[in-house]
């Protein structure tokens, strides 16, 4: 497996970027995968256009160009997703990608960068992330999976939950408590896993869109060299909590909302109830609240372009979209009248599908920081209120 | 209280006493479960016992050979059919018996074909002409394990044999793992046809007995959800010993004190024999109130749960996936408030 | 003045009730009186209207007829507040009726039965509620005003606040902090005090209706005799606490939503906003909730008329009852467009009041346990949830 | 950052700085609250300041004596008007020159008269006959302290002197101390006639110099009472540590952070100079956001302060009463919402 360097597109003027990032998905995405795709897909699924990034050395436009990656700003990084999600390419397995290659390129030694980064690129390594516990959900901190240095190497017990797409995934990266006398944000480590280590169990567990989205990953006297840490023994939570300003800002992009409402437009066309003026009365609604999303996101891009820092408001953006998205879906039911309930899309037309948008609304106010602790977080953060 | 209180109440608890039959008493869900997206998404037996129990004529008059039950009674059996979430098709199968205000026993289970299109309530598209019917029903519960249909036309109600000749049934897979049909006929000729004066009345009795099953189910998956609330600690105790979730359960709750309210005074209303349209106006409000309740259950549901919420595996996700899949049958809230609406109009 | 007993109207049939009361208001209600106010009237414009009831012996439709009162069901006391709400009758002072007088009768002893409830029944004593405190609100056993013994007088010094129409008042009711050596429920108690007695200051602060509806009440070394406690000492928190079952049912009764959805469709017509799809459909929503509230409020009049007890889910309908009358009338504010921010009535039509009806929504949710305090209670009492 | 940018920055700031000479910088309201229904609800004096340092003009190009400012810097303007409540009619007598172009000085305090029934942005319905009018305008803010008024008619836009003859004018007090005004002319002679080919702009930007005004009120009442939720103490603790009011103050919050993106984004569109449907279109998104905004803004500011909320003494009050006098003004969000389902109509 080899790939290309990509040619330095850093200083070509956004709107020239735009085009060639359109005209590549659209020659590039293969024409036999599913495009527009409600769920995930699969690693079997969507290896061919992961290799086809990859191949132009487009995988990675959020690592610098050292590192392999396109070293692009925030702005032509969203044009990216802007136009890949324009021809409805799906996305790919980019935990690694998103996750662990911006935190190896921070804290990893230059041995884990040397080993680790190249093999995200060629899609030899696809990674899971092991934050969540059942007991340790909103409450990350409270991690119970142990690890025990033994000689030279540590030595796992435990269990991750939620694991996304962690039944495609041959590494981890976990938080594990390796010290319990102190409190519980000062014993975590940062550790990193091959999923084939003997011990290892992998769970699927099938979400409410019945799809083996997530996973459960039981960890029984897995032993991996000592060298698998990342950053200080104990000093895993900081590394963890450290989220990239602009990855903040993107996890808000109106595009789900977006979608949705055009989805929304498109059943109530189906199913005739558009025109009826109270629908549209509530369809406005929504498209005012998505139009001002779009503004204020923009205002964030805009302040990314300058180079400016992004606070802790800008959840703002992460709880309104993802609630918006979420009244969209609700309407979407409403106004499919007696096909609400449909496991598949009306006509087979992905578009026409309530209870799929429905479904695939709900976890976006759940992961990624629910919508209650993200609003405890401003409260304090930005309100100023006490504990 | 006068008698006639005393034995309603009396009524009422032993309808609910009866349905332990079929529903397991201690929640437990596995029959359920194990059912989904099977054959035909209900246990032929199951429904054998509930006719059994007389429940599919319960309400025709006695002299029918009915059990003579009023709303009431009829409201508190799915509710607790809701509850347990019960998949045989016990309100399409009792809604054929109250439109023809026949026995239909030798037509094998028998559902009602009623509905000519989505998002409208109208039942009247079809006719029969020399005895033999064209066209099509949709949006049939349940129709793959049916063997007839009581098909709802401007000429009465037919009963047609599923393997009747000129008859062709396409079926779809719902959420809750059930389905709903298409029934095409051209030429059919149904095995008997009765007359359609009971059908409006009917179909607002199956309105109402579909809101007391979403009540059911909404009032049983919100007390999973409030002791999920009491067990599940995050940092360092019970979530719901949180205000903010507090006060949203308290706004669930609300909801479902308004649905229990609208729905027993929509049952008084029918049963009392008030004028047709005071008594759709009051299936109308409850239906609106169980929807929109059912769908707020849902959603607080999954959130209050978290990433646990959004599992298949565990049981709350059943109550959700039957919650989008019942609310706008027999009419969604927009359809209600629009007929609500025009029954103001006309009172005022 | 002389005041008469009620004839005994207890085994009326309420329909016939029904008429009694409703023919009572029109031949007895002053001709030039106001009729449907929005605002409380002051003793001096409401005083002809509380003779007149008391004359017949019709003030106290909650006492018991050896007291003077009527005796009535809960029943028939609703339909004596409908049918006087539909005349539009003005509210009278009625603290001393509804909170003081049932207080008495139950904890009073003989020698205060005898003085004060012929003088509420005569309109000689109108009474003023003094709990709150500026910094007692919603903790309302954080009472600061205290009472000293000092010989066979009680000496009080502190601030009440909030007292309903208390510049009308001749003698207000306190909780006052009589032990300060244990917790706060404890060591307070009840306390009658004439507002003539030397000390006592009355300033009324305007609410936002420009209507001097509250006062601020100070008392400053004020003397009142030992027998002018209720009770035992340090047992007024027991006493305060205890409301009866049926006012707690009264205070949800959706009158006040329904006279504002009435509003709405008047002012709807006037504003010619009535017909546009986009309102009847809000205005059916708000109708179906005010239905539904009606049906759930009927359910608990049921249990009354049963004679059960009424639990700690009642507050279910004051909660919705007020946040309706709040939706209903910023629903009016829309529909008067530009005539919304209006200080008198439209047309001098006081139905035609969209800023008068959203101001007067406002405090319902305020005063007589906040909704967010009832939601607490709800949350612990009725749902079982922790502390 | 391009020198553009850099220049409309510093015009921002220094606009908001120069605010200064009529809101108080440290908040007190007490001229604001002494001026109630006083007079005609303003002090001419200071309105004669704000005519001084240009702000009627300054939507007008320097080559007609205007400050030539956009509408980032206008709304900059009215954000920090709304802040300080300040009552004196700004955006009515900037719209009277903005609907003429012409510098009105000789026409003393002039404010603009267009609007000839509620619930409708319509200014078409008078015409001028023979150099005369005949008609009424209505919901005209703050008549009685105007020596005349810039009324739009089919005819063009015509300064009519209060005094002049035919001329009558009744007004009512507003809930914020301020007035309305209805103009009634009985073919009354204008002072003067100016074209009305800028009166549909003219509009536009005074809905949304407006809808910041609203947000300036809106922002400034949020923080007095973020600041006694975090001062106020019930149950031993400041009530600012109740979760379930911290999550609605966020909630607040966010809808503060979308209106001022819906505001500016606005601003941005009439700057660059966008076709009229988006112009309109953007100006009518930011006036709902804003209403809607302001009018959430004022029942959390009565909640959480609780009884003295809903006292006239205290300050909150007075933001509470503008809110709901302003929120109708140059359309309510309901008038909105039709014009941009409108729009958004004819674009597709």
């Amino acid at each position: 497996m080899t790939f290309a360097p990509s040619e330095d597109l850093r200083d070509m003027p956004d709107d020239e970027f735009r085009m060639l990032v359109r005209r590549f998905a659209e020659e590039n995405y293969p024409k036999d995968m599913p495009r527009h795709s409600q769920r995930r897909l699969h690693w079997r699924e969507v290896k061919p256009w992961y290799l086809a990034l990859s191949r132009r050395g487009w995988l990675c436009p959020n690592w610098p160009r050292e590192h392999g990656g396109m070293g692009l700003s925030a702005a032509k990084q969203l044009i990216m997703i802007e136009e890949f999600g324009r021809h409805g390419c799906a996305r790919v397995n980019d935990i690694g990608i998103v996750m662990l290659g911006p935190l190896l390129i921070h804290h990893g030694s230059e041995q884990q960068k040397a080993h680790f980064l190249p093999k995200i690129l060629s899609g030899e390594h696809i990674w899971a992330q092991g934050y969540s516990e059942p007991n340790a959900g909103s409450d990350l901190a409270a991690v119970r999976t142990e690890a025990v240095l033994d000689g030279d190497e540590w030595v796992i017990n435990g269990q991750k939950t939620w694991a996304t797409l962690g039944n495609d995934a041959n590494w981890i990266f976990i938080l594990a408590r390796t010290d319990k006398t102190v409190k519980k944000q000062a014993g975590i480590s940062f550790l990193l896993v091959p999923m084939d280590a003997p011990g290892v169990t992998v769970r699927p567990i099938e979400n409410l869109e019945l799809f083996d989205e997530f996973s459960e990953i039981f960890f029984d006297n897995v032993r991996i060299p000592k060298g698998n840490l990342v950053g200080e023994v104990n000093g895993g939570w900081t590394i963890a909590k450290a989220l990239l300003g602009h990855e903040r800002v993107f996890i808000g992009a109106p595009r789900l909302s977006a979608n949705a409402l055009a989805q929304l437009r498109a059943l109530a066309e189906r199913t005739g109830v558009a025109g009826d003026p109270a629908f549209e009365d509530r369809f406005v609604r929504l498209k005012l609240d998505l139009d001002d999303l779009a503004a204020l996101f923009e205002s964030y891009v805009e302040k990314l372009r300058r180079g400016e820092t992004i606070g802790a408001d800008v959840s703002i953006l992460k709880i309104f979209q993802s609630e918006l998205f979420q009244r969209i879906s609700e309407e979407m039911l409403q106004v499919a009248g007696e096909t609400a309930g449909l496991r598949e899309p009306l006509d087979g037309d992905a578009r026409l599908h309530a209870a799929g948008a429905y479904l695939m609304a709900r976890p976006t106010t759940i992961f990624g920081g629910s919508s209650e602790i993200m609003r405890n977080v401003l409260a304090k953060a930005v309100l100023g209120l006490p504990n | 209280m006068p008698p006639q209180e005393d034995d309603a109440a009396e009524n009422v608890r032993m309808i609910r006493d009866s349905t332990r039959a079929v529903v397991a008493a201690d929640g437990d869900l596995s029959r359920i479960r194990a059912q989904r997206f099977q054959q035909s998404g209900f246990d032929p037996a199951i429904f054998a016992t509930m006719a059994e129990m007389g429940w599919l004529t319960l309400r025709l008059p006695e002299q029918a050979a009915g059990l003579g039950l009023g709303m009431a009674e009829y409201c508190a059996l799915t509710e607790e059919l809701g509850a347990g979430l019960v998949p045989e098709p016990l309100i399409g199968a009792a809604l054929a018996h109250r439109m023809t205000g026949a026995d239909l026993a030798e037509a094998g289970i028998c559902v009602a074909a009623w509905q000519d299109d989505a998002n409208s309530l109208g039942w009247r598209k079809l006719r029969i002409d020399g005895g033999r019917i064209t066209g099509t029903k949709r949006f049939i519960p349940d129709a793959t394990g049916a063997d007839s249909f009581a098909v709802a036309t401007a000429g009465g109600v037919a009963i047609v044999a599923k393997d009747a000749s000129g008859v062709r049934l396409d079926s779809e897979w719902t959420q809750d793992g059930c389905s709903l049909g298409t029934l095409d006929m051209t030429g059919a000729a149904p095995l008997a046809v009765h007359a359609a004066d009971a059908v409006d009345d009917a179909l607002d009795e199956a309105t109402l007995a579909t809101a007391s099953y979403l009540f059911g189910l909404s009032g049983r998956v919100f007390a999973m959800t409030i002791d999920y609330l009491k067990t599940r600690r995050q940092f360092g105790q019970p979530i719901g010993s949180f205000q903010a979730l507090q006060h949203r359960a308290t706004d669930v709750k609300i909801q479902l004190e308004l649905a229990r309210a609208s729905i027993a005074s929509a049952a008084a209303t029918l049963d009392a024999g008030a004028a047709r349209a005071a008594r759709s106006a009051a299936v109308s409000r409850a239906k609106c109130r169980a929807n929109d309740t059912a769908l707020l259950v849902a959603r607080e549901t999954i959130q209050m749960h978290g990433a646990i919420g959004f599992t298949d595996e565990y049981d709350a996700g059943l109550f959700v996936r039957k919650a989008m899949t019942l609310c706008n049958r027999f009419g969604s809230s927009a359809v209600h408030r629009r007929r609500f609406a025009a029954l103001l109009k006309e009172a005022a």
